[in-house]
């Protein structure tokens, strides 16, 4: 697919018909979670769509995002990657090296320029330059200055879009989040440790469509996959709601599918589309294997307490801290008595001055 | 020990989203048996737990009419037991579900031969026909 | 031509690293190797749960996405002599033993193939030529002439476009690309077919761990519950979609990966003389049969080598102080003692201490520090992980299918057993022992139904789970060949909570830069001596750091038990 | 009986003109009363006091208890409410978060002291009842008389109330009873055959008796003088300390509840007194059983005695007899608050009724949630609130009705005075009758 | 920092710290300042027992005294129970006590919670109407009382709020429950909640000085 052809022209070129296109429009709808009654206006837009240019940098990360992509079925990433964008630079998946690679994201930048699509994994150190650098420039500067001419950027994972663990307390390289530097253009933040990967493809599809960004929610997230939370659309949703809740791993409400809330499940506050989704085309999600919710498309979920401790027990802390209030209080409270016994005294000792 | 815990009760995992899916297709289709527009469903926005897909699979079950359309991977459309209900999935060529609906219609749309590949059909007719 | 040869980034790999070889003509002098980012996860471990401290340690690698999770839960259950049931260690080879296959099968295609293999000359392939060679190789079922011809198509509409994407200004056409354009074009439709082929062999580790990348585990079990009566649990029909997946790992293994591995190498056979590294190896040794804490029961054994000399197995302890031991002498942190001292992760230390030049730079000063990464030494030595370590180890120690694998893949190339010690024979290790690992899935899986049909279908251990439950302190490490080499994490916990975490990654080992001695590391080491045809095209490094598949996230961790200071930087 | 009437109407008299020969409000400015109000406030809340006063929840229930509030609905006259000025100023000046309080608690003032007056001298007579009604198990009643003792300090006690504790701290007793008075009756009931040992300088048993009973009830002295008697006691009255009743204790002065019990103490110590005997009056009992050794500052060097406590233990004793099954008469006994509620003495003069012989019928509320005769803590003495006291009656009326009873019998003089004057202008015409004359009839001649 | 994390977090430390630092200062501090001891020869020496006794009888008022109060007494104690069940037998609540507590105990349907919750609301209102309303109530009313009876209501409304999902996001409904019984613990010291721990030695204090005139309190 050449850049000025539309993506219409180019599935014609390669022999599909209009049914499969169409085909293609609502399974692409499916995947943006609109609904089936938007296929319409999906099969307009995606016929005059264009391949967008796509620079993907990877700063403080684990490439578990990018592994996330590989797994994604709707659409694969290879069709992805020859179909729907022109991938021009990405660490992990492009052949060049060195400079070679760096050419390439410089060459993408100037010859898209206003019109690439940048992606960024992984958050960025603003605590010394030094602390992630790539071909020796900072995170820092390579963010700003391949933000300068990006049409929009997709902060995908949570480190990109919140700090994510390099973020964690204490932060010790003063790592921050994509949409924390760059303030001038849209940003899209697709969470999770990782994403959902047909999450991360639905936000680029919805871009490649619409050729504009999703609505967002108030965390910069694509309303689509993160407007509810995790408990909401979960299927033992009705075990909690009877009260019934596994107490342990592994025992008989475990087995049953009892609600995790009191295993430490994060699911009531994370929204993510993890519940209807899924993971890996559709196998399991951390519920249905068993573990609970750990948060992870929220901002700051690492410090949030530990994963197994209820949302309901609070963060507040030891007991030690209860000891030394009980202390204090019982010392006040001596205090005062003796105090307003000395009162008494004084008063007593001025009854006997007193006339009646 | 009661008697009662010698009875061994199986909880099903259930979103208990099955029975209202059902009442949805039932008025769906009663829509579309009165002369009004069909509903497509999208299942990957339901939340199910695990084993429900199944269920309503085998819940409506199949009836008389199934296609398969080769495009960009195989999708089957598979008339359900009930006349107007389709349980529709798309597969992209490696064979992965990409996405699966069930559609409540006369017939589904991506059925009806359209018309660009109409056009291009004509084309290439005559194309085969300057050959011979 | 004295020149500096720099190559950053290095890609197709996981994380950021950066290789600076000084050259002496057209051969590599010396060579440095530097990990350009930092995190502070350690720092960041203390003080919590634990219980939580798989999560925050599987982060530090989403592409061995699951092994710094199995360590870190080993290391709590080690510090707190936790038992966990025979099905979780079961669940626990068959996620391992499923991350190996796929993460092997992912470098040799999408991250070590390109080296090889040319996508530009595949257009000039014959499909009905490749397609008789892939028939030659193998019988996998995708060799037809229309296959082919179908991929070739694709590709090229692909290049004439113009857009390359990824494969955008890499060194195609370069002469050390030796392969003829069947050959290329039958590995890049491998290219495409293990790219599907991982997305559903990926599902093992969502079915026992919820999603895939970043699994969930557990410390005291896995998380999954067993009933074969629930939806909600492991039961027959999700064995038996393990079971599916199992099988095609296997096929995929037998009729794609080790074929393709020996037809490739088969060109390539000049890389068996170049690129060793330093001649030493380690492994902890994995696969438990009988439980963590009984080695000899191990499928891959635990051992070191010194100097090539398999007739001598040494014996590794991870508790004692003066074996496992860092070095930070051109690492950019420091010691209390001097960034001359070498301490064991139990009482490892570390203030990040940034002296390098000031980005954006375009040359290190190697005659200070040059890395985040830290130079992990054995008893002084300098010592290669992964998997050219592994099967050197299952040789030495006699595992038959080790051997026969071994010595069919040398007679097969025609090459002598020296050529293992070598970029192409770290390739091929890596290739032999996932046949190894795809094969014992199928065995396990089988105990595993075994297990649970005598009913036995416990999977967690509860007697630990609350903290109260721990000693006031405690310590212990938690080991595994991950499939990059040996990792262990050192925990100490306190109070319930954790006093110090350190982990000790297969990548430091290989990638760490040289120690107070002077002594390089691995990658250094086996950089020495290459011959580049191109200095501004250098693949010849590429291909020896890759078969090493580094990834540089993992290797990069700093700690601080005292918790002062944590961060001093002089920026100079 | 007659006798009785007739005094009964001089003491109605006799009582109307008490507010006169006060002088009013003690001269002070407001600050000084406000000023001597905190200092008895301070001076006199303990830590029970305070538990109490942190602890009320404002339920309201105790108005439900009151006799005041049921015969008027006047909101006013909730106990809890009675003591509102007492908790402000603890929330103030003692409660352990005063500070924090201080700035949102409005400081007490004389006009509240005044308006106060009324409501815990006229329309509370300290019976206690809310202190059983209340579910947080406050104390009500003794925050009550912490509240007449600030008020008193502050020179705002009733005149009345004023008048008659003057008058017991200059003479010893009351309504111008005086030693010679006393004599006089002594004489009178010799003329009578009634032998009443007079300052005898040992005695085992120091026999009180009212300026009530020698006014009004002097049948009431005699009865009291035959049972002695009969016993066979050593015993004695003594014109230097014969006054049970104490002011101090109802107007809230514990300097002159203090002079009044230490000058019975004193006598007792002198005589060797074992026993202080404490005639038909509920406050007197109060104040030398419950309260004599605290205001003495000592414990108490003999015991104190009711006389239906003492009339109980000779009859156990053999001492006494009565006339067997002389009556067949129902009477309805009525608890004074200070000899029940306040004083624990319930069943002996159920006990001597039945001993001799009559049928006591409960009121519906009796023993510890009898209903106050309407008058008592010196509430009878102040004019004002004759019409309150009246709607009280009502209430009293209406129990002593629903048992059927031929009479009614009390164990206090107060009470009697004030359900006969409640009857007298309710011209209700049941009999008021004293436990210690009934008794004194009905006992064996032998 | 989200509200969440804020209610979950400092809010919660700081709210537990003042609660049970107030309650030992209030109830130190009122229990200190010592009564005189009783000189008077007491009836009988049950006092103590008596005391104990009393602490239990109290929770039953008097036959004579209960027509009048009937209605008080039924509501008093119809939102208690309701309140206390809903508060210890909610699931997530015993969570939140076995982190504090060390250990839990097993919870009620989340219907029954509903129901009791929604109980103790509709009383908690009528209650609040009455005392805004009632005579007795009104005059003897000062500010704690109606901020005690608001801090206990709110609770209950985001509780059932939060349940039920209802007008906003479950973490905003979750942090403005616990912001609202936050609230509820900052108040408890300082206002008449304070009754739930000296209701105990105000009915000792009943029982044991009747008691030891002889005098069933």
């Amino acid at each position: 697919m050449r850049k000025d052809q539309t993506l219409g022209a180019y599935l014609f070129s390669q022999g599909v018909s209009r049914r499969g296109f169409l085909k293609f429009c609502s399974a692409t709808a499916s995947l943006m979670a609109l609904p089936p009654t938007m296929v319409g206006r999906v099969a307009a837009a995606l016929e005059n769509a264009r391949r967008p240019s796509v620079i993907w940098l990877s700063f403080q990360e684990c490439t578990g995002c990018t592994e996330s992509l590989t797994r994604s079925h709707a659409p694969t990433v290879e069709s992805l990657i020859f179909d729907a964008i022109s991938l021009d630079y990405h660490h992990t998946l492009q052949a060049a090296a060195g400079h070679g690679a760096e050419a390439a994201r410089e060459a993408a930048m100037e010859e898209n320029a206003g019109e690439y699509l940048l992606v960024v994994d992984g958050s960025i150190p603003i605590g010394n330059p030094a602390y992630s650098t790539i071909a020796g420039i900072s995170n820092l500067d390579m963010l700003k200055e391949s933000a300068a001419n990006a049409a929009a950027i997709i902060a995908v994972g949570t480190c990109a879009a919140y700090g994510g663990i390099p973020h964690a307390n204490p932060n010790p390289t003063g790592a921050v989040s994509v949409s924390d530097i760059i303030k001038d253009k849209p940003i899209i933040n697709v969470s999770g440790c990782p994403p959902i990967p047909v999450v991360i493809t639905g936000v680029l599809a919805h871009f490649l469509t619409f050729g504009s960004i999703p609505e967002l929610d108030e965390l910069g997230r694509p309303k689509a996959f993160f407007g509810q939370s995790i408990h909401d659309r979960c299927y033992r949703r009705p075990f909690y709601e009877r009260g019934q809740f596994a107490k342990s791993f592994d025992d008989e409400g475990a087995r049953q599918g009892w609600c995790l809330y009191e295993l430490g499940c994060k699911g009531p506050t994370t929204y993510n589309a993890c519940a209807t989704l899924k993971w890996n085309e559709g196998t399991s999600f951390p519920i249905g294997s068993g573990h609970g919710c750990i948060g992870c498309s929220e901002p700051d979920f690492w410090d949030k307490g530990s994963f197994y401790r209820p949302i309901a027990a609070g963060l507040w802390g030891s007991r030690d801290a209860l000891l030394g209030a009980a202390a204090a209080g019982a010392a006040i409270g001596i205090g005062t008595a003796l105090a307003a016994r000395s009162k008494k005294k004084r008063a007593n000792a001025a009854k006997e001055t007193e006339s009646t | 020990m009661s008697a009662l815990d010698t009875i061994s009760v199986r909880v099903e995992a259930s979103s208990g989203n099955v029975r209202p899916l059902l009442h949805e297709i039932r008025h769906a289709l009663q829509r579309v048996a009165d002369g009004g527009i069909g509903t497509t469903i999208d299942l990957g926005s339901l939340p199910l737990a695990p084993g429900e897909e199944k269920r309503i699979e085998e819940l409506l079950g199949s009836g008389e009419l199934r296609a398969e359309l080769d495009a960009l991977g195989p999708t089957v459309l598979q008339e359900t037991r009930y006349a107007g209900v389709w349980f529709v999935t798309h597969r992209n060529t490696e064979q992965e579900v990409v996405a699966r609906f069930i559609e409540v219609t006369r017939v589904p749309e991506l059925l009806l031969a359209q018309e660009v590949d109409m056009q291009r059909a004509v084309h290439e007719l005559e194309k085969q026909l300057e050959v011979n | 031509m004295n020149e500096r040869v720099v190559v950053d980034p290095i890609t197709r790999i996981e994380g950021h690293l950066r290789i600076e070889a000084q050259m002496e003509g057209d051969r590599i002098a010396q060579a440095y190797s530097s990990g350009t980012m930092v995190r502070g996860i350690e720092i960041i471990l203390r003080g919590r749960d634990p219980r939580d401290a798989w999560a925050f340690a599987q982060r530090i690698c989403g592409v061995c996405t699951l092994v710094h999770g199995i360590a870190s839960v080993r290391a709590v259950e080690d510090a707190l002599k936790y038992e966990i049931p025979k099905n979780a260690q079961l669940i626990r080879n068959m996620m391992i033993g499923a991350q190996y296959v796929h993460d092997h099968v992912m470098h040799f295609y999408h991250l070590h193939a390109l080296d090889w293999v040319d996508v530009v000359s595949a257009l000039q392939a014959d499909p009905k030529a490749t397609s008789d060679l892939a028939q030659s190789i193998s019988n996998y079922s995708k060799s037809s002439p229309g296959y082919f011809r179908d991929m070739q198509a694709k590709l090229k509409g692909f290049v004439e476009a113009g857009q390359l994407g990824i494969f955008a200004k890499a060194y195609w056409g370069h002469p050390a690309y030796k392969l003829p354009p069947e050959a290329n074009l039958m590995a890049v439709a491998h290219y495409l077919e293990a790219l599907t082929w991982q997305r559903d062999v990926s599902k093992m580790l969502t079915i026992f761990g919820g999603k895939n990348p970043h699994p969930n585990f557990l410390v005291g079990g896995v998380p999954c519950p067993i009933d074969l009566n629930s939806d909600s649990a492991i039961n027959a029909e999700k064995l038996s979609q393990v079971q599916n997946i199992i099988t095609q790992m296997r096929e995929f293994v037998d009729q794609v990966y080790v074929p393709d591995t020996l037809a490739v190498a088969s060109f390539y056979k000049d890389w068996g003389a170049q690129g060793e590294g330093v001649g030493n190896f380690m492994t902890y040794g994995d696969f438990p049969e009988q439980g963590i804490n009984d080695p000899s029961t191990f499928l891959f054994p635990r051992g070191a080598i010194l100097n090539r000399d398999l007739s001598n197995i040494h014996d590794v302890d991870l508790n004692d102080d003066s074996q496992v031991r860092e070095s930070i002498a051109h690492s950019w942190y420091d010691y209390s003692g001097g960034k001359t001292e070498s301490l064991h992760p139990y009482k490892g230390e570390t203030e990040l201490n940034y002296d390098g030049p000031t980005p954006p730079y375009s040359q290190l000063d190697v005659e200070k520090s040059y890395s985040w990464l830290k130079s992990p030494r054995w008893k002084g030595h300098v010592m290669e992980v992964g998997p050219l370590a592994r099967v050197l180890m299952m040789y030495a120690t006699g595992h038959a299918q080790a051997r026969e694998l071994v010595d069919y893949t040398l007679s097969t190339l025609q090459i002598p057993v020296e050529a293992l010690f070598s970029t192409l024979g770290r390739t091929a290790a890596r290739t032999l022992e996932t046949k190894i690992v795809a094969d014992n899935l199928q065995t396990w899986h089988n105990n595993l139904i075994g297990n649970i049909k005598s009913g036995d279908t416990r999977t967690f251990n509860e007697v630990l789970w609350e903290p109260s439950s721990w000693p006031k302190k405690a310590q212990g490490v938690g080991f595994m060949e991950a499939p990059r080499g040996g990792l262990a994490h050192w925990i100490v916990i306190e109070n319930g909570t954790i006093a110090n975490y350190q982990a000790v990654v297969p990548s430091t080992w290989n990638a760490g830069p040289r120690d107070a001695d002077g002594n390089p590391g691995p990658y250094e080491a086996a950089l020495a001596g290459h011959q580049l045809h191109d200095p501004k095209q250098p693949v010849e490094i590429l291909r020896t750091i890759h078969s090493f598949d580094p990834c540089i996230a993992c290797a990069v961790h700093v700690t601080d038990p005292d918790g002062e200071e944590l961060v001093k930087v002089k920026i100079l | 009986m007659n006798s009785n009437a007739e005094n009964l109407r001089n003491f109605r008299s006799r009582l109307e003109a008490i507010g006169e020969g006060a002088n009013g409000e003690d001269p002070m400015s407001d600050e000084e009363r406000v000023r001597r109000a905190g200092n008895a406030f301070l001076r006199e809340i303990n830590g029970r006091m305070a538990v109490d006063l942190e602890t009320c929840i404002h339920c309201g229930m105790c108005a439900e208890a009151c006799h005041f509030y049921e015969a008027t609905q006047d909101e006013r006259y909730t106990p809890a409410h009675k003591f509102d000025p007492l908790r402000r100023f603890y929330r103030r000046e003692l409660s352990p978060m005063r500070w924090l309080f201080r700035p949102f608690t409005r400081k007490v003032d004389a006009a509240e002291l005044r308006e106060w007056q009324e409501l815990v001298y006229d329309a509370c007579t300290g019976c206690g009842r809310c202190d059983m009604m209340c579910p947080m198990g406050i104390n009500i009643s003794e925050l009550i008389v912490v509240m007449r003792k600030g008020i008193a300090s502050a020179g705002l006690a009733p005149p009345e109330v004023q008048a008659l504790q003057n008058e017991q701290l200059t003479g010893g007793s009351l309504f111008g009873v005086d030693a010679a008075k006393l004599r006089e009756l002594v004489s009178q009931l010799k003329s009578q055959q009634i032998e009443v040992p007079l300052d005898q300088p040992k005695a085992d048993i120091l026999v009180l008796t009212t300026a009530v009973d020698v006014l009004v009830f002097t049948d009431a002295l005699a009865a009291l003088a035959r049972i002695m008697n009969r016993s066979g006691a050593s015993w004695t009255l003594s014109s230097k300390a014969f006054e049970a009743a104490n002011v101090g204790l109802i107007s809230g002065n514990t300097s002159a509840q203090a002079l009044a019990s230490g000058r019975i103490i004193d006598q007792a110590a002198a005589i060797g007194a074992k026993t202080v005997l404490i005639p038909e009056s509920g406050h007197a009992y109060q104040a030398l059983r419950w309260e004599g050794a605290d205001s003495s500052g000592n414990e108490l060097p003999f015991e104190v005695l009711a006389i239906s406590e003492f009339v109980t233990r000779e009859l156990d004793a053999g001492r006494l007899k009565f006339k067997a099954a002389a009556n067949g008469r129902s009477v309805t006994y009525h608890d004074p608050c200070r000899l029940g509620r306040h004083g624990g003495v319930f069943e002996e003069p159920r006990r001597l009724l039945e001993a001799m012989g009559l049928e006591n019928r409960d009121t519906e509320s009796n023993r510890r949630e009898n209903y106050c005769c309407g008058g008592g803590c010196g509430e009878y003495t102040i004019s004002r609130a004759a019409p309150l006291r009246q709607k009280v009656f009502e209430i009293k009326r209406r129990e002593f009705e629903n048992t059927g009873a031929d009479a009614v019998i009390t164990a206090c003089s107060n009470c009697r005075v004030n359900l006969m004057i409640g009857a007298e202008n309710a011209r209700w015409q049941k009999p008021i009758e004293s436990l210690v004359e009934t008794v004194a009839k009905n006992l064996t001649d032998a | 920092m989200t509200l969440l994390d804020f209610a979950r977090g400092p809010a919660l430390q700081w709210s537990m710290i003042i609660l049970v630092a107030g309650v030992l200062w209030r109830l130190g501090g009122t229990i200190l300042i010592n009564a005189k001891k009783d000189l008077s020869k007491a009836r009988k020496e049950h006092a103590v027992a008596d005391g104990l006794k009393t602490i239990a009888t109290r929770s039953l008022p008097a036959h004579q005294f209960e027509k009048n109060i009937r209605f008080q007494h039924f509501s008093g104690y119809a939102w208690h129970i309701a309140l206390f069940v809903s508060v210890l037998f909610f699931a997530p609540h015993i969570l939140f006590f076995e982190s504090v507590l060390g250990f839990g105990w097993p919870s009620l349907p989340n219907s029954i919670i509903l129901i009791t919750a929604a109980i103790a609301l509709a009383i908690l209102f009528a209650l609040l109407i009455r005392r805004a309303t009632h005579p007795v109530q009104r005059i003897i009313s000062n500010a704690d009382d109606y901020i005690s009876i608001l801090v206990v209501i709110a609770p209950l409304i985001t509780g059932i709020l939060a349940f039920a999902h209802l007008g906003a996001r479950y973490e905003t409904l979750l942090a403005v429950h616990l912001l609202s019984v936050e609230a509820l613990f900052v108040w408890f010291p300082f206002g008449k909640l304070m009754h739930t721990a000296l209701t105990f030695p105000s009915r000792y204090q009943a029982g044991s000085s009747y008691g030891r005139k002889g005098v069933r309190a």
